[in-house]
């Protein structure tokens, strides 16, 4: 483990280091209040707030503000106070919860109107590098709602839980298609979890050989932060290596990392620059002739469906994001799944219980203990089955040809988007990108003095979210821009358009892009004060310690 | 195809833009021997189809019997509001609020979430949800380790089992040492046991874990326990149920450093294992080690109050391989169901809850003890207890066919401990009905005469 | 009938000549621009929208603009050419219909944005008086969708149907017990289906006594226009009798109008103006006296459950609005219901079929001719079923005592919210009001310039819609409030404190109000123009006439 | 109480601000002989309760057996996208846009419903919705009278019964005529009688009105009924059934004046009769006769286009008696529902959902046949048709056991007619299935043996 007991006043120094490195503390420049200061239309308490938004009342309240005591539906009948008369005194809760009182009316006026201050996929276009914010089908949020699947509980004999188990099974299978790897677990919640998940059948891989010093993971510098993370959460040290000009792996840095410390290469393909590693053939010789394993990150596997199986091409362990390849919805930060395929040498390590197929097509789980050789288990049932079934739907609704299909459009969609903004930002890595491309705005920043943070507070105001900024950390002012295969081309031109009239912007009116964004309900926020003076709940509350009606 | 909106003309607009005739050339940097030739997959279906599929598979699912079943995950009633919201695309098709000025509606339900679960946990730092209650337990054994810079953490018998192999599944890496605190024959753990085990200066312990109620439905002296572990300078961990805490005592009053637990009874179905809703909370004095999302309250240029996500630097994305934790995705739709969920139910609702659960599992301890299974321990419980059912996993069979889920055989998770094994973990909530109680009792008094 | 054929140019000017009456034609006030003609924030394409909007795209493109040849997603098996060789050439379609291709994704953000430009319930405060807009519970939403509920064909036999023959029938009877009436017929869609359905019972039951000299129905000057449109689909001539100076009906002037000519008096209670009928005992005397039966519009019920029983107090027939009174939603104009009772009298000429419960507690409906007297069918099957649900349980979740308590909030919200607004606007009628009460602001108006429609306008950039203006007709410059009693007192007094303040921004800004509203989506429109050159349906259309695949 | 937010404090605070003790003095104004003492209903349930009663009540409904079963109600998939819009509070807790500026969402959906109906009907002008088929047929029945001035409308037999019902309850009002014009036996329009209605010079006719498909399922000879009706200076409506729109000719291109019809198939479940989706359409020489809601584009002071309602004196909140129609609330949300599901279908998916109930239909008759259930009419049909089946309601009931729910017992409609009395009408859809055709004609082969 590599936590240490840090001095609070050392961490937060260190903390407000990185955070201002990466642009989120900045103050507001000069001016920044300017665009907004001419006058209101007209006095009155919604004058300044409607002026953002269209339609009823703008930023909430939070729940304690809304709260008043003795307010509150009937959802359960009440309970009068001798229900708990046998728990004895000294466990009970001397006064009631402090949570909000409201009722149905303004529960749902509150959460409605919160929802109308989000972005999201349903509302317009998405292209946040690295997270493949594509459209998330309806039919399967109707699907994972069918009782028969919500209702289920997790611990029934196999018997009655057949139509699930039957999905998972025929999920594994489909994933191992797709991925070519020769087994799946769908246990993982995420890709980290399924990146611990991952490592840690290397490491009992490792051990269950007694090949005990090998004691590093090795990550190329363009790396996702869960990669590094993962190594550590799983014992290992992290070894990072560059990139070369192309944005691979540079082979010889990674040949001289290489050796019998060396646990496993952990490989995002195609990369976080949206790259194809060219020297893949290599590379996996490389590693497997150091004895190690290679990893692979396929959280960009939406770029290579039907074109590249990762366990074909000699990948010991990957896994899934279904929530970006498979469409299941993002949730406002999850949940989602992270399955994790598996070549031959690391099924025997398979977190458990596995899901098992009898010769007369009827299913049920490993028992406790069946399979001695697994790492045990990453998390208390099956996997978020919910999410599960929902890219079961989306897979079944492709079929082969149309998952090859979105890999194609995705690809296309976003080497069209890359060359419509190539002459007004620069491109670093400029080969065909696959589902998505680093662009920069390095250059116009020198000349302008704009960033890309002022770009993508920018883009706000022209409808769009912005892509991922500075990352990956690698390029400098980079902007991370996944369309995904679920954009129509008019959305991709209004995109392009939108960037490329920015750039003229940031030479006309620098100003202006650095208030931005002004259309929004709130405007760029204090992160600093947010890190150095907590505010992580609220306080007072009306409505507090009331006593339960009796 | 399915769902992008590329016509041939488009595709062909694209490629010509690109000069190319061929998708085909965006593909080049594959080499060769490694391209793959398609996939061996199922026809596409139709949407139609697809329904058809779906729905005979949710059918094959038995959840029609009478369920007593719990041992973790419980059923109860979710207002119709929660889906309401939760299926608004507004939230569940955005992502993590990266871009606050556009993402307040994440932002502020987050923080309202963790406003929430401090005031049910009695303590100030909540994270904005793990993936569930075992991920969630880990991470909170982790955390001990972490902030004591010791290497040993000490779990009672009556933690859940699964949460416990999960823990000692996370443990693996670091080479860190998970044992186990035993029970006593009342079902609690055994707190003299936990004295002489922190007693071993030369391996001193990070963090003590119980679990409130406990596995088997108990409640656990936290007091004392907590008491113990700070005197050995060890953290005290408390593992929870959220709905109990409507009526338990807070974790953040008994002494807790860190509050672990599984959401799922605030308003999420049981969907066979999830997706549910780790939580996570903590003492100020431990914010820098809590693994996961946090976000706090801050003002915009024009002084406007709003919400962003903050103290990032203990994330992966900012610290890399220094993080708190790899978690990056999380249970975000789930803490909203589980913040919806409290803000319909308000404390008087959630204490009805959980007052009802208790008042049901009070009638289905006689009911069971009229049909001759009598309760195991002596310990008090608040809605989910132990019976003594001699065969007890030929009985559950049993009573499956006559449309029964008897709860949980203890067998299957204490194969060795001989009097477990004839157990039975049954629970009730506010929607077991009378019916259901006796049902169960006389499919048992039947199969037993 | 009164319809005739109208020459198009008297009718387009006689209804211009309305329309300007009800100041829906008005052209925007000189100076009304200046307001938004500032500078815009900053250029680009949704600089100007952003504006407005918080975030994501302002007002959306219609569908066929959105519509490509060739786009579209997979919701059912394709069908060959050959499928359709049995239809005759003569009876077949020649080119697809020229309906609009896009796909899942496009359509499901066309219309989340914009459902984005409404405000609703659900956002806000909607006070319109007359409407009952109050909050819609989301348990009735589920329970409406419960597939034994929704996929239940109409014409199945009774013994598949017997759930919800029982919930309409438990209906039935509820309403009864709420209204004091006999019988009551659940078919009716909507409040003013219900009016023609019972107007319909009056005239059989004349027509029954060969009592056929009754060719007039009477309704006050307060009546909503469904009332005399009634009458006069129903056959009958209307006569009006005017309101006296507190608001109620003109005793005198209703006993100079009956007669043995008088077929009905219609008449709502509470009335438009939110006021119950202090001479009710008189008044139906006098109607009954003079042989003519005695019909109450229940659109204004949810001021007097529990206090007030139509049937019980002698009135003949009456029509309630579950979408008002039962909380059923209002669906952005529909569906509704509107069941209507009778007293003994009317009972034989309900419309069938009617829904009977048997001795050993089973139902049925009635058999075609089963009940001679009935008027007959006034729609295709038993009612909107789905609505009705929806009343079940809102009925179910009150209890009486519930909706007693409904009816005295409603009331004690409104009275306390006119009582907030009585310096600022006069309130013509200054007695205690029922569930709405009517404000003017002729005086105002006097003063400033500044009309009603004016102040509604302004009320939107404070956050809320605006309460029914103009209407009832009676009472110059009308304010119509109903709060419901679903608004918390907090909303109350912002909705007070905004209307106050318009009232000194009238005094102070006037042309403030006149270029209202300024933060919508779109400002004042062009209705003239609407009426004038009316565009009733999109034309070109991109993707009209793709062939089909085959 | 339920979903008042009122406390007890605000009720005080509002009577003190009244300056009255108690909410009583509010209704003093009801004449104390009119009071009533309080309601005698069954007491409040808890949203628990409730949801467990209503679910118990949709379980006794029966919508397990394998339907054939259409007669104006039909099966048809529906996109879950049509949900997913439909139940966003945006749209369904909203009332008529009568403020334009923040209705936009409302006055556009109906705005685009109005021009999917003008492309499916050809017609140019479509009302926002009415309360059904049967209501619209009425509608367009009184249309022909007011435009024409005339008192007598001819009406098909083989229209819907329920729309023919309900069409002479709506003419009871106003003393009009309406007159059945009779069938043929291969089940169509009788046109040489309907010549002979129209030639009466002393009753002259103001509409001619026929089905397409008819109410037996077949296709009328629609260009010719309304050049006869033309001919007698009469107007002619068609009642039609918008799926099959998309493959039949549309009512504007054979002439009719007026079209009506159900828009339940348009992605509207079945609910036991509604609400549902009346269609009505007109020729622009119509506009100030149609009945219901216009929206028209229009610009705003910005030159922004925009929506809003139009050439509203025709409606009864302006014109009162003298409206088009006493049509207040409509049915705007089918609308929106109509609406979503054409834009997810598309022009081809309809044509699909079409063309598959042809096929399906076609199955459908060869498998009866093959069970000794002929086809009763020549005529050609769509999807639905009529089987000859002595003792047809007794062999209907039986196949219910079975459960087969073998369509609609003529008999029910035409008790007098000795022919239609031993018919079953049946359909099929996209939904339908060969297993469901399968086991309805073996259940009926094993009935007549
Ligand atoms: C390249 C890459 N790897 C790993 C992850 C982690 O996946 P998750 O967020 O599901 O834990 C991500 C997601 O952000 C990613 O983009
Ligand atoms: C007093 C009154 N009567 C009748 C009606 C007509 O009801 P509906 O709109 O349901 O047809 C209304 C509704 O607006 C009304 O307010």
């Amino acid at each position: 483990m590599t936590g240490t007991l840090q001095q609070p006043g050392r961490e937060l120094n260190a903390e407000l280091e990185e955070a201002a490195h990466r642009n989120e503390l900045e103050v507001p420049a000069e001016g920044a209040t300017a665009a907004t200061d001419g006058k209101q239309p007209a006095p009155g308490p919604a004058g300044d707030r409607g002026e953002r938004r269209a339609v009823g009342p703008s930023l909430q309240p939070t729940l304690n503000e809304l709260s008043r005591p003795g307010r509150g539906g009937t959802v359960v009948p009440h309970a009068g106070a001798e229900a708990l008369n046998s728990i004895p005194e000294g466990h009970r809760r001397r006064v009631p919860a402090a949570l909000p009182e409201l009722n149905e009316p303004e529960v749902i006026r509150h959460f409605v109107n919160l929802s109308h201050l989000n972005y999201a996929v349903d509302t317009g276009f998405y292209p946040l590098g690295s997270c493949t914010m594509k459209f998330n089908p309806k039919i399967n949020e109707w699907a994972a709602r069918l009782p028969g699947f919500a209702e289920l509980h997790p611990l029934v004999p196999d018997e009655l839980a057949q139509g699930t188990l039957a999905l998972l099974h025929e999920l594994e299978g489909m994933l191992a298609e797709i991925s070519g790897m020769q087994a799946v677990t769908l246990q993982p919640a995420a890709g980290a979890h399924g990146e611990l998940t991952g490592i840690l059948m290397v490491r009992a891989y490792h051990r269950s050989r007694t090949d005990t010093a090998r004691t590093q993971v090795i990550v190329p510098d363009s790396s996702h932060g869960t990669n590094p993370a993962t190594a550590s959460m799983a014992g290992y040290t992290t070894v990072t290596v560059r990139s070369n000009e192309r944005g691979g792996v540079d082979l010889q840095a990674l040949r001289a990392a290489l050796g019998p410390q060396t646990a496993a290469v952990m490989l995002t393909n195609p990369s976080t620059l949206g790259l194809f590693e060219e020297g893949i053939v290599e590379l996996l010789e490389a590693v497997h002739q150091a004895g190690a394993l290679a990893y692979m990150d396929g959280a960009n596997l939406n770029a290579v469906m039907g074109r590249f199986k990762p366990g074909a091409a000699g990948f010991d362990v990957m896994h899934f994001n279904v929530h970006k390849t498979f469409s299941t919805p993002h949730g406002g930060g999850g949940p989602g799944a992270g399955p994790v395929g598996v070549g031959a040498i690391l099924k025997p390590f398979l977190p458990g219980p596995r899901v098992l197929r009898d010769e007369e097509g009827s299913y049920r789980l490993e028992g406790d203990g069946e399979r001695p050789t697994s790492i045990g288990r990453v998390r208390a049932y099956q996997g978020n089955v919910g999410v599960l079934v929902r890219a079961h739907a989306y897979i079944s609704a492709h079929g082969g040809s149309g998952l090859r299909q979105v890999s194609e459009d995705a690809v296309l969609a976003a080497n069209y988007l890359k060359s419509r903004l190539s002459s007004a930002y620069s491109i670093p890595f400029d080969r065909p990108c696959k589902h998505e491309f680093v662009a920069t705005a390095a250059p116009l920043k020198r000349e302008t003095g704009v960033r890309t943070l002022d770009i993508a507070k920018r883009l706000i105001d022209y409808g769009f979210h912005p892509p991922t900024i500075y990352f990956p950390l690698i390029v400098e002012e980079a902007l991370l821009v996944e369309p995904t295969e679920t954009e129509s081309i008019e959305t991709l031109d209004a995109f392009a358009e939108a960037l490329n009239s920015i750039a003229d912007e940031a030479r006309q009116h620098p100003d202006d892009l650095k208030a931005a964004p002004t259309t929004t309900p709130v405007r760029r926020l204090d992160e600093a004060t947010a890190a150095r003076q907590p505010d992580l709940h609220w306080h007072a509350m009306a409505g507090t310690e009331t006593p339960c009606p009796s | 195809m399915a769902y992008a909106p590329h016509t041939s003309a488009d595709r062909a607009r694209m490629l010509g833009a690109l000069g190319i005739e061929s998708v085909d050339a965006l593909f080049d940097d594959i080499p060769s021997s490694a391209r793959a030739g398609g996939l061996d997959l199922p026809e596409p279906l139709s949407e139609l189809k697809l329904a058809t599929r779906l729905r005979a598979l949710a059918g094959r699912n038995r959840v029609d019997l009478a369920s007593f079943l719990g041992a973790g995950v419980y059923r109860h009633y979710i207002p119709a509001a929660v889906d309401q919201i939760i299926s608004r695309g507004e939230f569940y098709t955005a992502y993590t609020p990266y871009q606050p000025e556009i993402s307040q509606g994440t932002l502020q339900t987050i923080y309202e979430y963790q406003s929430l679960l401090a005031a049910l946990t009695g303590l100030d730092v909540v994270s904005a949800s793990h993936y569930d209650g075992a991920a969630a337990t880990a991470e909170a054994a982790l955390m001990t380790i972490r902030s004591t810079r010791r290497q040993r953490v000490l779990a009672s018998r009556a933690i859940h089992r699964h949460y416990l192999e999960t823990t000692a599944t996370y443990f693996e890496g670091g080479d860190l040492s998970l044992e186990e605190i035993p029970t006593l024959p009342d079902g609690t753990t055994d707190l003299g046991a936990l004295e002489t085990l922190l007693a071993d200066a030369e391996r001193p312990v990070a963090g003590v874990l119980l679990g409130q109620p406990n596995a088997f439905g108990l409640l656990e002296p936290m007091v004392e326990a907590a008491e113990l572990a700070h005197r050995a300078g060890a953290l005290f961990v408390a593992v929870v149920e959220p709905v109990s805490l409507a009526v338990l005592a807070p974790p953040g009053e008994y002494g807790a450093d860190i509050c672990a637990g599984e959401g799922q009874p605030l308003g999420i179905a049981p969907q066979y294992g999830g997706p549910y809703l780790g939580i996570l909370a903590s003492t100020t004095a431990l914010v820098r080690q809590i693994p996961g999302r946090l976000v706090g309250g801050t003002t915009d240029v024009d002084g406007r109050r709003a919400f962003v996500m903050t103290m990032r630097a203990r994330e992966q994305d900012i610290r890399r391989e220094r993080a708190a934790s790899n978690i990056c995705t999380n249970q975000a739709l789930c803490a909203l169901a589980a913040t919806v969920y409290l803000a319909t139910l308000g404390p008087h609702g959630l204490r009805d809850v959980a007052a009802l659960g208790a008042v049901r599992a009070r009638e289905l301890e006689a009911a069971l003890a009229g049909a001759g299974a009598q309760r195991l321990h002596d310990a008090p419980y608040l809605s989910e207890f132990c019976v003594s059912v001699p065969d007890a996993e030929r009985v559950h069979a049993a009573l499956l066919d006559r449309g029964v889920l008897a709860g949980l055989p203890l067998a299957r998770w204490y194969p060795d401990d001989p009097v477990l094994r004839d157990a039975l973990l049954v629970c009730a909530t506010e929607v077991t009905t009378s019916d259901e109680i006796e049902r169960f009792a006389t499919a048992l008094r039947e199969l037993r005469s």
